[in-house]
């Protein structure tokens, strides 16, 4: 049986299908989940896609951080289960605490829209461990608000522990230190601005390198974890 | 001037009954002495306010195509046959078999003025407003398209109106999780007063999923879907309220404009499709620039019966409203929907689980009329099809414009031509950065294109294509195009150009073209010369269309772009929808490999 | 060194999506007797240390380019030093 | 009925693109005098007339919601009644 991912939709959640199709095509099988769900039972991974939850109003991902859903996926993460936010789904780890760090106004402010180059720094994630280390991949970016932002000690102690996992090419948004992906003490969360959903077949996106995610998440749940 | 104690200060039906003398201001709501002689006729009575606000609204240009119906008849009369065509002009917007299971529907639309006095919320709206078309025929909408065209670039108010128009576009569809897949940017000194926001949507649905706006059934249940209803928009009747509300009211009560929330949209999105896959509504409208007031009056026209209104149910965001007023209100993200009673707590339920308010305000009778209450008192008794079918017509007088003749004379072939290799040089270098051709990467990079990842070709190529089915790999091209100096000089040829710009885009997709949908920007139709332009154009795209064979499904006329005396020049634009049988075989632009052969097709 | 707030919120009349959806959150960290909330921007604009008219060019900053008269007002506030209010992190 | 002002701003050491934006644009306006502008939110809540612990339920909205304390502080202030300052449209 192949492994089910979980993909919640939040209202406002805009990639929960494109999800779908990435894992779909990627070999593992799409469960759909809800916000409001208490329960998450029955899956091996959990993906939160991108897209405007609640309007994004106020701050991206402020208002899905207080949904039913999020409380199981907190539990399930610190569990160790592989959680994936990619976009929204990224803001709304950090704005759990799942993640460390901010997601705030582009530098340019304005939102921007472009396929975008980004290094893969480890293999040592539920999510990336199918690509060598140094890869690059392209990933359209799409977002107002993706510039990363975190306090110096907190990202040299990202830096030192190796939890910076994707790096800009050439930095689409100000992020500090040219970030675009970071993961969890464990390994198994891991948020990302750029869409590998977006780029999962040769005929609709600017590369086929996004079924690398689930090549990844899948070898992790029949290896085991790497940390 | 009779009235009744304060707190129920409400113009009823009865009251106009009392009061046949009372002065009402249907001049400055924009009606004219026959036209209000003839809703008094209707009537038996005068009007009250409500109705007068009512009549005034859905008898205006942009709700009852007073002076475009005479020629936009020609559409239906030269229109090819097709057996695609599964709804067309008439309906929200035109519906088209793409296979024999799956239907696309798409239509353009103008939000001109708005997007003007206040250019970000005037374009969003503008794409919002499309959009709940394209949902009310029963489709997903997939994809949006626009067309913009601003004055100079160099003058001070294109660099106000630009970037919020932009903002506007980028904004609505990027949240309501629609990828943008083409349009167009253009500048000419005859939009700096009137710039032309112009937004094109498609959806697809199973064919089966087709829905109705009538409002069949009587005791069928008239639910209002999505945000509450506020001020709005409502500045066109704002000359109706009464001295006895003011007090209440805001520091600020003027018109005010339309505010999207495109979070709600999406929501209505999900809750109308899940509504519409469960077989719970018999019918659907929504409610774009005449609210209430246009829903009410074409869903119960539409219908068999009449229809009964209890309008203090409608939930309200700002406080003092009338009866007009809330009639009135363009406030956003609202649809209107018929259901059967049995079906309303499953109806209410689904809503409420995405988290969006729905509110039963009325029920189908088979009285024939439209009757509203107001706190039990009757605003509202009027036949629904005087309001929605059966609205003015005009043959507006028009006759050739006495400059073309001399614009005919200034021919290219009398303009200097670059000779030597550097003039040539330096002419293709200027080409290349004039606004009208430069790149418009700014713009479109600002806009999602991928989102759904169905996007095949969307910008820079000339048409965007879609995937609609993943397993046959069927999908459509879209292209929608204006040239209106073309059109300034000859608008029946030009009009054709344009159409064939637009038809071409989409042949070299690979796809064939199958539909039309357009959008007629011009000036005031009380000019003569205005309506010349109009009558050529409109005869032209129905011509052409008629010679390559595919139907116009739809769209949209939006006159009186202009100032003072000033108008825009003629500005139809042309939407063009294209079936292919796997968008695996587009043909993508661009000059293929090294070696290949290049060659001139045409004259 | 003067400093002066402008505070711009969107007139009552028009709709707050902003508001709005924090408004339908509060329940959801148990908060259940707020009846509105409103969003707007707080813009602190400091002055050198011998500006003059700081009203008056804070006023027209305010116009031309913080607020959208179309669908917001603003208010301005002098203060003549800088003093913030305890602030919580 | 009471009404609460809650002011979240971008922490200090946190880059505002906005308010530079804002502050590049002045000189247009002939403003040279600015040394600083820094944008944030405002958010003015409405309680219910009979609402309790207005000021620790709103610490606890802008604690929990109105603000990130990654990258904002917040100020919060009640005012018993409602009441607005001059107001320019
Ligand atoms: N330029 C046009 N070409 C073809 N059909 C048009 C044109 N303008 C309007 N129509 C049709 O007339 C009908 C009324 O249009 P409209 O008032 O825009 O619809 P709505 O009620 O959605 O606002 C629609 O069916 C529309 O497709």
């Amino acid at each position: 049986m192949s492994a089910r991912i979980g993909i919640v939709t939040f209202p406002g959640s805009l990639d929960d299908r494109d999800a779908a199709r990435a894992v779909y095509l990627g070999g593992a099988e799409p469960v759909r989940l809800w916000h409001d769900d208490a329960q998450i039972s029955g899956v091996d991974g959990v993906w939160l896609p991108g897209g405007f939850s609640y309007g994004d109003y106020l701050r991206c991902g402020a208002i899905a951080r207080f949904s039913q859903v999020m409380d199981t996926v907190k539990a399930a993460a610190d569990a160790g289960m592989p959680v994936i936010g990619v976009c929204n789904g990224f803001q709304v780890l950090c704005e759990s605490h799942l993640l460390p760090g901010a997601l705030v106004r582009n530098a340019h402010l304005r939102y921007r829209n472009a396929p975008t180059r980004l290094r893969v720094e480890t293999e040592r994630t539920a999510w990336t461990r199918a690509f060598e280390p140094g890869t690059e991949v392209v990933f359209p970016a799409k977002h107002g608000e993706g510039r990363y932002v975190a306090d110096e000690a907190v990202l040299d102690e990202l830096e030192d522990s190796g939890r910076v996992v994707f790096r800009y090419a050439d930095n689409p948004n100000g992020s500090m230190r040219d970030i675009a992906g970071v993961c969890s003490e464990a390994g198994n969360v891991v948020g990302l601005m750029p869409h590998p959903e977006h780029a999962v077949e040769a005929l609709t996106g600017p590369s086929t390198d996004g079924l690398g995610i689930v090549a990844s998440v899948l070898s992790h749940l029949s290896e085991g974890a790497v940390r | 001037m009779t009235r009744q104690p304060l707190n129920v200060a409400v113009d009823t039906v009865g009251v106009a009954t009392a009061t046949p003398d009372e002065k009402q201001p249907w001049a400055e709501l924009g009606l004219k002495d026959d036209e209000y002689a003839r809703i008094r006729d209707i009537l038996g009575r005068r009007p009250t306010q409500a109705e007068l606000a009512m009549y005034s609204i859905m008898w205006s240009e942009h709700c009852s195509y007073k002076s475009s119906r005479v020629h936009l008849r020609q559409f239906g009369q030269k229109n090819p046959k097709t057996p695609r065509l599964l709804a067309g002009i008439g309906e929200n917007a035109g519906v088209v078999a793409i296979d024999e299971n799956i239907a696309v529907t798409f239509k353009v639309e103008s939000h001109n003025h708005p997007s003007f006095v206040e250019p970000k919320q005037g374009a969003a709206t503008g794409v919002g407003g499309i959009i709940r078309d394209i949902i009310a025929m029963g489709a997903r909408p997939i994809a949006v398209m626009d067309s913009l065209r601003f004055g100079d670039i160099d003058h001070p108010d294109t660099a106000r109106v630009l970037p919020g128009v932009v903002d506007g576009v980028s904004h609505y569809g990027n949240c309501v999780g629609l990828p943008n897949i083409g349009g167009e940017t253009v500048f000419d000194p005859c939009y700096q007063g009137n710039p032309l926001v112009n937004a094109l949507a498609v959806g697809v649905m199973p064919r089966a999923r087709l829905q109705s706006m009538q409002a069949s059934g009587t005791g069928n249940v008239v639910i209002l879907l999505g945000a509450k209803t506020g001020r709005d928009g409502i500045g066109g009747v704002s000359v109706l309220a009464s001295a006895t509300f003011s007090e209440d009211g805001d520091e600020d009560s003027r018109p005010s404009v339309q505010v999207g929330d495109p979070f709600e949209e999406k929501l209505l999105i999900e809750v109308c499709l899940e509504l519409f896959d469960t077989g719970l509504v018999v019918g659907v409208q929504d409610l774009g620039g005449a609210g209430l007031t246009c829903a009410l009056s074409e869903t119960a026209a539409a219908g068999d019966g009449g229809m009964h209104v209890d309008l203090e149910l409608v939930p309200l965001r700002a406080k003092g409203m009338e009866p007009h007023d809330i009639l009135a209100s363009e406030s956003q993200e609202r649809m209107l929907l018929i259901v059967d009673p049995a079906n309303v707590e499953n109806v209410l339920a689904r809503a409420q689980r995405w988290g969006l308010l729905a509110t039963a305000i009325g029920e189908v009778t088979d009285s024939g009329r439209l009757v509203i209450d107001y706190h039990g008192q009757t605003v509202v008794d009027v036949p629904p099809a005087s309001l929605a079918d059966e609205g003015p017509v005009y043959e507006r007088p028009f006759t050739e414009p006495n400059d073309l003749a001399l614009i005919a004379v200034d021919r290219a072939e009398t303009l200097p031509r670059p000779t030597t290799d550097d003039e040539i040089r330096q002419t293709v270098l200027d080409m290349a950065a004039s606004p009208n051709l430069c790149d418009k990467t700014w713009i479109t990079e600002q806009y999602d294109s991928s989102v759904f990842g169905n996007t095949v070709l969307g910008t820079p190529h000339d048409a965007g294509v879609l995937r609609l089915d993943e397993r046959s790999g069927i999908g459509i091209a879209l292209s929608l195009d204006g040239n209106s100096r073309f059109a300034r000089l000859d608008p029946y040829v030009g009009a054709q150009l344009n159409l064939a710009e637009a038809y071409r885009n989409v042949a070299l997709t690979g796809a064939t073209p199958i539909a039309v949908s357009d959008c007629l920007n011009f000036g005031s139709p009380e000019d003569p010369h205005v309506m010349w332009q109009f009558e050529r154009a409109v005869t032209g795209i129905a011509d052409g269309c008629q010679k390559m064979g595919i139907p116009v499904t739809g769209g949209n006329v939006s006159f009186y772009n202009q100032t003072g005396r000033e108008a825009i020049h003629p500005t139809p634009v042309i939407g063009v929808l294209g079936v292919i049988d796997d968008v695996a075989k587009r043909i993508p632009l661009g000059l293929g490999r090294t070696g290949d052969t290049i060659a001139l097709i045409g004259t | 060194m003067a400093r002066v707030v402008v505070d711009v919120m969107l007139k009552t009349e028009i709709l707050d999506p902003q508001g709005e959806a924090v408004l339908g959150a509060l329940p959801r960290l148990g908060v259940t007797d707020v009846s509105s909330v409103r969003i707007g921007r707080r813009v602190e604009i400091e002055f050198d240390e011998n500006a003059s008219n700081v009203e008056e060019q804070s006023r027209v900053i305010a116009d031309k380019l913080l607020a959208n008269p179309v669908i917001e007002n603003f208010t301005i506030a002098v203060e003549e030093s800088v003093e913030t209010g305890a602030e919580h992190a």
